[in-house]
């Protein structure tokens, strides 16, 4: 544990080193890259131990305030995220060295270094955390250190609008998290964890109410539908290596919690169970739909944040599922594909978020319709960007096939009983994600990176320092890596899993076996698709070295001028879906047709906001404030209406109490 | 003897304000006094003096965490007034020294006086030596906002002292044993008090008291005079003087308990605590005026401890905590309120917007204290109001409980909004560069100490802290005093 | 020497079966029309003969629009080793129905990707409609594949598809079967819901993709388009069929294709193609007909 | 003693509501010194015991300052402001009479659920100082002009005086002096707040005191 303890210090250190060192740039990047290097090492040493099944024993210091204890402590699932936490952290930090170098001082430097280590520090120690106290401390600091680094940029509105949002969703949340605890501490008499675990059952409405706090609570972070709305705004604002962190670690300490506090309490009802699946599908639909129609490409990742998290949530629901069935098997399956999709999706999000800041940076802006032809110009950028779009899609060589995989065979196991047509429903659900995916991703690689530049700016464009492609590649090689050679990680989830289902490591091992083997030939046949690829490759290389190959401008039948303006757009490649969609999406489009017989203006001009911030949330929001005011006349500014309250309040309280 | 030191020292200081003639040089009086008065109480931690003028004046520990909370309170703030005058140059602080001065005498007064006659009068001079504060600015505004402060204050000191009265009629007939209202003889014989009268001043007191703590509905004033006095005068009393109708109201409370009407004084406090809440909430979304968000916030809390207290005796360690905690955070946020008002000339959000570029360390502070004062970890308030959540939860108190969490969830929107729009953004005209006004040494260094304290708080409950304040809260609860 | 014959009568559906079933589609078409028609190798021949050929790239493309076809390709290979293709496939396990659909998918997103790789408008029209369209076909599929698995009790193309069940099962079969139909012709580009004998229609969705390859490339894509289409359709020969003791495994998969193909031909000759906008009420109606024939079977 | 400290108490409330009805603001400065006499007296009446020494020093002390001092700060006060008549009220005179009735009724009322304290003679004393103390409030809250809430304020330590006037025995001569002392500072105080009005302002109506407000 004090490996532990070193890695939180060492980041911490070295986010006030850094802030300290705020006149030299060297001296903070060498404590930022030096801080890095020994969490990751000291996080790491421990990390691995402990899934390699090593016993690390907790840590134990009493702490002179009310219920805390520090209480730190390592068991899979914790060493699971917190491994997910120092490779993405690690990767994001060093890349936002480059980053903050490339943006020429429109970034401050001090703070994004500072607010990044200390999310990463708190995020290390929250996954480790054993006592209620010490876990909220970590959670909010966690919380904070994320909106620094969403507001960093507060001289814009927009980042100012949703450094307010996130916020008040993350209080909020945090909270629900208070009464959950309060709760739970009441029952345990304390506010341990282990505690909570060995308590005295709750009562059906105690139940009840622990489900909703912890779902609200939690869910507000992890950005479950519709308590996503904060997401989709914050992410865009943030510096990119920031929004990686974010998105590809913080975000699932959401769902970590929900894990954790599962491995505590033991199953939930059937009907929890299944609303979770229903939530976590509903979730994830709704975020590729939407982020099918982003143009702004970082709102875009964002929105497929929210999938993920959808399908996560589908698999910790399915993993519920099997744990309120007394099906060891099948809790282990569901648990074991969300937190390797937890995994994966860290992976390549991040992977994504640090490739779109490049784009950004090289461009100057996050629209899509501005970019295009990159390729040419960004060549190892956007070749990691496409690893990344075909990993989020979920196709089959790289990483983000095996936790679907795994989910899928949850949903359509041959084993009949009832809840069989649900569960056949949501893979058919999972699989609709699973093509919007490839057609939100095709649209964001295909039109960023692939055709000709729609702008100047995309035209001019430079490649990114190697410090920030080292981290990229480093992230698309693990996404590689993981789809070829899956078993390493799927150990780690299977642990992860064992600890969430409460289930002993030789039960674990023989499940983890046989799903190793499976997806061992699933890496293998993707490393075969590899191969016959470059054989076909080569193939064609060779036919046509006898041959005549020319060069000339795309032909398209006969197009004689093709201009970049007449490509497809952000708004037109998803069109023949968002058409089907429109009432759910309730894109706003301006057109102003080409009038006349020598028409001279023409536009069209399309935005899809998000339906519970921007719809929703105003209905509801509207009416609170309207009843709120109220009372505010009350405040008329007159001193004898003053008086008169005082003096009416101590008449009505005194023939009423006395 | 101590009690003397306590009281006179301040007293004293306060006196040589007025006669000092040399606007440089009296400030300098203030953190001496203060200093010594500080070294006094904490003399006072090391061991409990005992009761002294026959039992009138004895500090417990109830007492002397206002009493600390005020020293300390006025140290820093000392501190600050040194740097925040000499930028006043252009009017005397004759009065505003010696009204600091005497406010600290009749604090120090309310908190060691074991009668409750004597804890009026306390208070009274600590209403009247405050308005000049209030008014130090000398404008239409200030003007107004003394008139109110001064007339609702008088009411509720006039209705305390009714209360005063009916706690002695309660103790009628009377044994002749020493002095009626002295807390100990209370006390020691609750359980032939006359229930009816007893209650009556618990009605009274409350309701007078609570004006002078501003708990709604009877806070009206709060909003005026916390906006319209200077920042280092919003922190005095919005951290101090709030405790010390708190510790009258505490004072009544521990009667009710001895007397076995708990139930009943517990009621009205997690009634008026909740319904501030509401009010506070509902003021603070839209509030336009960053001073007056704070006053409402200040509202808020008061309902605070008086909901903890209405929670029994957990609740009551968490309030007497959070009294702590609340005033402390208000210094760092009436500090570098008033830090950012000057660095604007305006306190709302049409004026003062992008404060993090104009006056840097006072905008963080503000931030960081807005942070603190809503309940987040790793500051102190969120360890008493986490408690507090926690003995409504275990008194399963759901309503109470849903409520609690529900109203912070409100006033955080409200309040995130107005203090973002201030500290983020571009200031006015684009002029970024950072103001003398805002973040000068001194003027910081005050603020700073209060953060630093409340985040030592926030991690670190020190044992004779913990100590001191169970003892107080089994006190109030019925227990041995 | 199992193996040996395994592995040899793959490899020759593997090559022979894609443009034979064009071609007898495109037959049967003629048949209907009354002319003759080309010869049944045709498609063969057009491969062969566009791999002697030279190519001419674009120069706004990247080495995306390169690897597409061949990608494409590959994967449809691999995928096509989870289908019973000679009586039993080359690999089966638990799960690989679902890499199946997924490497088809892949497919679909390196060829729409190569295509928006031109720059062109008409490209990327076509690459916005196969994602489109297919991501309305893939909850049918794996509602069908769902209904097939729970019936056979794996999650394996090879048990999946095989007929069992018996005459009490046949209503969810036909309805399987018939969703697993759309979807076939649907993935395939196949009338009603494109038409592959179009060119420079703006309705077209998948000919338009891949219209700036040529040369190997092109190759490579009417082969590995033809593969799709031959390996959905021996799926669904397995479905219904069972195996004739007298043609043997591959036989009676070769007869069943050309079957598989007369009936496309057929439904080519009698319909017309549907408007854009009624293709997704098609591919709902296809996710309906899967979900009901789901419902009987788990009845 | 007994049936004059019964009239004296019925005075005191009769001059209570009659300042609720009053406008002349001299009238009702002079109305409150006569108030203030009559509770300077009470001492001399209402214990059984009759009266001691210290009786007597506070009778007269409260004499002067309430007969006396109090109305000479005030008259000074509206010589200097120069006012004479009370602008209309928030409420009108007859409402503010009526209320002044219906809390009479409360104080009665509220009185009924108290047990009259031994060692009292009358009865009358808690529900007369209870009456008191709200029609001082009604006042406070009714009128316009600072000064006339002023008054109100005296009308409201009266009817405190009063209650404390039943616990005189009781409660030592600090706490009276204290009440004393207070009401004094505190009509000092609002006097020089006064003066800063009339200057600020040009008049002591608190009609322009409403700028701080949130609606």
């Amino acid at each position: 544990m004090i490996l532990l303890l070193g890695a939180v210090l060492a980041l911490g250190g070295a986010a006030l080193l850094s802030s300290l060192a705020s006149r030299h740039d060297r001296w903070a990047r060498s404590a930022v890259i030096a801080g890095l290097a020994a969490a990751a090492i000291a996080g790491g040493t421990l990390a691995w131990r402990t899934i390699a099944g090593q016993r690390v024993s907790d840590l134990l210091w009493s702490w002179p305030v009310p219920g805390a204890a520090f209480h730190v402590g390592m068991d899979s699932l914790s060493a699971c995220f917190l491994l997910l936490v120092l490779v993405v952290g690690c990767c994001a930090g060093l890349y936002g060295e480059g980053y903050l170098a490339g943006s020429h001082g429109h970034i401050p430097a001090t703070p994004v270094r500072f607010f990044f280590l200390v999310l990463l520090g708190a995020m290390a120690l929250l996954v480790a955390a054993r006592n209620a106290f010490l876990f909220m401390i970590a959670w909010e600091t966690m919380a904070l250190a994320a909106f620094g680094l969403v507001s960093c940029e507060h001289g814009k509105p927009e980042v100012r609008k949703a450094g307010l949002l996130y916020l008040i969703c993350t209080h909020v949340g945090s909270l629900f998290l208070l009464a959950l605890f309060a709760l739970l501490g009441r029952n345990a008499g304390s506010l341990e964890f282990s505690a909570f675990a060995a308590a005295p059952a709750l009562s059906a409405a105690e139940r009840v109410a622990v489900f909703l706090l912890a779902l609200v609570g939690f869910g507000m972070k992890a950005g479950f539908m519709p308590l996503h709305i904060w997401l989709q705004e914050a992410h865009p604002a943030a510096p990119s290596h920031a929004s990686a962190a974010m998105s590809g670690v913080m975000i699932e300490m959401g769902l970590y919690g929900l894990l954790r506090l599962l491995s505590l309490l033991g199953p939930v009802s059937i009907e929890a169970a299944f609303f979770l699946v229903a939530l976590g599908l509903i979730t994830a639909v709704f975020g590729i739909t939407f982020a099918m129609a982003q143009r702004d490409f970082k709102r875009l990742l964002a929105y497929s944040s929210i999938e993920n998290i959808g399908i996560i949530l589908t698999g910790a629901g399915l993993g519920c599922y099997g744990l309120a069935k007394h099906h060891p098997s099948l809790a282990l399956l569901g648990f074991a594909g969300a937190i390797l999709h937890t995994l994966n999706h860290g992976l390549f999000k991040s992977l994504l978020f640090l490739s779109a800041g490049a784009v950004y940076q090289a461009v100057g802006t996050r629209d899509i319709e501005a970019c295009g032809g990159l390729q040419k110009r960004l060549p190892w950028t956007c070749g990691l960007t496409a690893v990344g779009a075909a990993a989020i899609c979920g196709l089959p060589p790289l990483n983000g096939f095996t936790g679907e995989w795994l989910i899928y065979n949850w949903l359509l196991r041959p084993d009949p009983g009832h809840g069989m047509l649900f569960s056949a429903l949501a893979a058919a659900a999972l699989a609709l994600v699973g093509a919007f995916a490839v057609a939100a991703f095709s649209k964001y690689y295909g039109l960023t990176c692939l055709g000709q530049p729609r702008s100047e700016a995309a035209r001019d464009a430079r490649e990114p320092s190697w410090i920030m492609l080292g981290p990229m590649a480093l992230l698309a090689a693990l996404c590689v890596g993981i789809g070829l050679f899956p078993s390493p990680a799927l150990h780690v989830a299977f642990a992860a899993a064992g600890d969430v289902a409460g289930q002993a490591r030789p039960a674990v091992s023989a499940s983890l076996d046989e799903w190793s083997r499976l997806l061992g030939a699933i890496g293998l046949l993707g490393a075969g698709v590899c191969a016959l690829s470059a054989l076909l490759w080569l193939f064609r290389g060779a036919l046509l070295r006898r041959r005549k190959v020319g060069l000339g401008p795309t032909w398209s039948c006969g197009f004689t001028a093709p201009t970049a303006r007449m490509q497809y757009t952000g708004s037109s490649y998803p069109m023949p879906l968002t058409r089907v969609f429109a009432a759910a999406l309730a894109t706003r489009e301006e057109i102003r047709p080409p009038l006349g017989y020598w028409p001279v203006k023409a536009s069209f001009e399309s935005r899809t906001p998000d339906p519970a911030l921007e719809r929703w949330l105003p209905v509801l929001t509207a009416k609170f404030e309207e009843w709120l005011s109220a009372p505010r006349r009350l405040q008329y500014g007159r001193l004898q209406l003053y008086l008169l309250y005082v003096s009416a309040f101590l008449v009505i309280t005194l023939l009423w109490k006395l | 003897m101590i009690y003397l030191l306590l009281i006179g020292v301040p007293l004293l200081v306060g006196l040589l304000a007025l006669a000092v003639d040399s606007d440089e040089w009296r400030p300098w009086l203030l953190p001496l006094g203060c200093t010594i008065h500080a070294s006094i109480v904490a003399a006072c931690w090391r061991m409990l003096p005992g009761p002294a003028m026959n039992g009138w004046l004895r500090i417990d520990e109830l007492g002397l965490l206002v009493l600390s909370l005020a020293s300390a309170m006025f140290l820093v703030c000392s501190v600050y007034c040194l740097e925040y005058l000499r930028l006043r140059k252009e009017r005397s602080n004759r009065l505003f020294t010696a009204c600091l001065s005497f406010i600290l005498a009749s604090v120090s007064l309310v908190a060691v006086s074991r009668h409750m006659g004597l804890l009026w009068i306390g208070m009274e001079a600590a209403t009247l030596a405050a308005a000049p504060l209030v008014h130090f600015n000398h404008n239409e505004r200030s003007l107004e906002a003394t008139w109110k402060y001064l007339m609702m204050g008088s009411l509720g000191i006039g209705l305390a002292l009714l209360g005063t009265f009916f706690l002695a009629l309660a103790a009628i007939p009377f044994d002749g044993r020493g002095d009626p209202l002295l807390l100990d003889s209370l006390l020691s014989r609750a359980g032939t008090l006359s229930l009816p009268w007893l209650k009556g001043a618990f009605i009274f007191l409350l309701v007078g008291y609570g004006t002078k703590m501003g708990l709604a509905p009877l806070h009206s004033w709060k909003p005026d005079a916390y906006g319209e006095s200077p920042g280092v005068a919003g922190a005095i009393l919005a951290g101090v003087i709030t405790a010390c109708p708190f510790l009258g109201i505490l004072r009544a409370f521990q009667v009710c308990a001895a007397a076995g009407l708990s139930a009943f004084a517990q009621s009205l406090l997690v009634m008026m605590g909740l319904l501030s809440m509401a009010t506070a909430a509902a003021f603070i979304i839209g509030q336009r005026d960053f001073k007056r968000m704070l006053a409402y916030s200040s509202v808020e809390h008061m309902g605070i401890l008086a909901l903890g207290v209405g929670l029994g005796p957990a609740g009551s360690f968490a309030a007497l905590l959070h009294m702590i905690n609340n005033g402390l955070t208000k210094g760092v946020l009436f500090l570098s309120a008033g830090n950012i008002h000057r660095a604007f000339g305006g306190k709302t959000m049409d004026h003062a917007h992008g404060a993090l570029r104009r006056a840097p360390v006072s905008a963080a502070l503000f931030l960081l204290g807005f942070v603190a004062i809503t309940g987040s970890p790793p500051f102190a308030p969120f360890v008493s109001e986490f408690s507090i959540l926690r003995a409504s939860v275990d008194g399963h108190r759901s309503g109470v409980a849903l409520g609690f969490i529900g109203l912070l969830a409100v006033i955080f929107i409200g309040m995130a909004a107005t203090v973002l729009s201030v500290v983020y953004g571009l200031p006015p005209n684009n002029d970024s560069k950072p103001s003398a006004q805002g973040d000068s040494p001194l003027m910081i260094a005050a603020p700073l100490a209060f953060m630093g304290a409340i985040v030592f708080f926030g991690l670190w409950l020190p044992g004779w802290l913990t100590t001191a304040l169970s003892n107080a809260a089994k006190m109030l609860n019925g227990g041995a005093s | 020497m199992e193996t040996l014959k395994l592995v040899a009568s793959y490899l020759l559906i593997l090559v022979f079966a894609p443009p034979v079933m064009l071609g007898l589609i495109t037959k049967t078409k003629a048949a209907v029309a009354g002319r003759k028609g080309p010869p049944v190798l045709q498609p063969l021949y057009d491969t062969l003969k566009l791999l002697g050929k030279g190519a001419v790239y674009s120069t706004t493309t990247t080495w995306m629009f390169r690897l597409g076809p061949v990608a494409a390709l590959a994967a449809v290979l691999a995928a096509s080793s989870f289908v019973p293709l000679a009586g039993e496939p080359l690999i089966s396990f638990n799960g690989d129905a679902i890499l199946f659909a997924y490497l088809l998918a892949l497919g679909r997103f390196v060829t729409a990707t190569a295509a928006l790789d031109t720059g062109s408008s008409f490209e990327g029209m076509g690459a916005s409609r196969e994602a489109a369209f297919s991501s309305l076909a893939e909850p049918a599929l794996i509602l069908a594949f769902a209904s097939l698995a729970y019936r056979s009790g794996a999650l394996s193309l090879a048990r999946m598809f095989s007929p069992h069940g018996g005459p009490q099962a046949a209503a969810s079969t036909v309805l399987a079967l018939g969703s697993l139909f759309v979807v076939l012709l649907a993935e395939n580009s196949r009338i009603p819901v494109d038409d592959p004998n179009t060119h420079l229609e703006l309705t077209m969705i998948h000919e338009v993709m891949v219209l700036d390859h040529g040369g190997p490339d092109l190759a490579f894509i009417l082969h590995g388009a033809g593969l799709r289409l031959a390996l959905m359709a021996s799926l669904l020969v397995r479905l219904v069929l069972p195996d004739w003791p007298a043609a043997g495994p591959v036989g009676s998969l070769v007869l069943g294709l050309a079957a598989t193909a007369v009936v496309i031909g057929l439904v080519e000759s009698s319909m017309a193609r549907l408007r854009l906008i009624r293709v997704p009420q098609l591919l709902v109606a296809a996710i309906c007909a899967a979900t009901f024939g789901l419902i009987l079977t788990l009845r | 003693m007994e049936p004059f400290s019964q009239l004296l108490l019925a005075f005191i409330v009769f001059l209570s509501l009659y300042l609720l009805g009053s406008s002349s603001l001299t009238g009702c400065i002079k109305i409150v010194a006569l108030q203030g006499m009559c509770l300077g007296a009470l001492p001399l009446t209402v214990r059984a015991e009759g009266f001691r020494l210290r009786g007597l020093f506070l009778a007269a002390g409260m004499f002067l300052l309430k007969g006396f001092v109090i109305p000479r700060v005030l008259l000074y006060a509206i010589r200097e402001v120069k006012i004479r008549r009370e602008i209309e009220p928030m409420i009108g005179y007859a409402p503010s009479l009526l209320i002044g009735a219906v809390l009479i009724g409360v104080s009665f009322a509220l009185a009924e659920r108290l047990p009259v304290p031994a060692g009292l003679r009358t009865s009358l004393m808690i529900p007369v100082s209870l009456a008191t103390v709200m029609m001082g409030m009604l006042m406070m809250i009714s009128r316009i002009k600072a000064i006339t809430q002023v008054i109100g304020y005296l009308v409201f330590e009266n009817g405190i005086y009063l209650f404390g006037l039943a616990i005189a025995y009781e409660a030592p001569w600090l706490i009276e002096m204290g009440v004393l002392l207070d009401v004094f500072v505190a009509v000092f105080v609002m006097g020089i707040i006064i003066n800063h009005i009339a200057r600020a302002f040009d008049s002591i109506s608190t009609e322009k005191l409403t700028r701080l407000s949130d609606y």
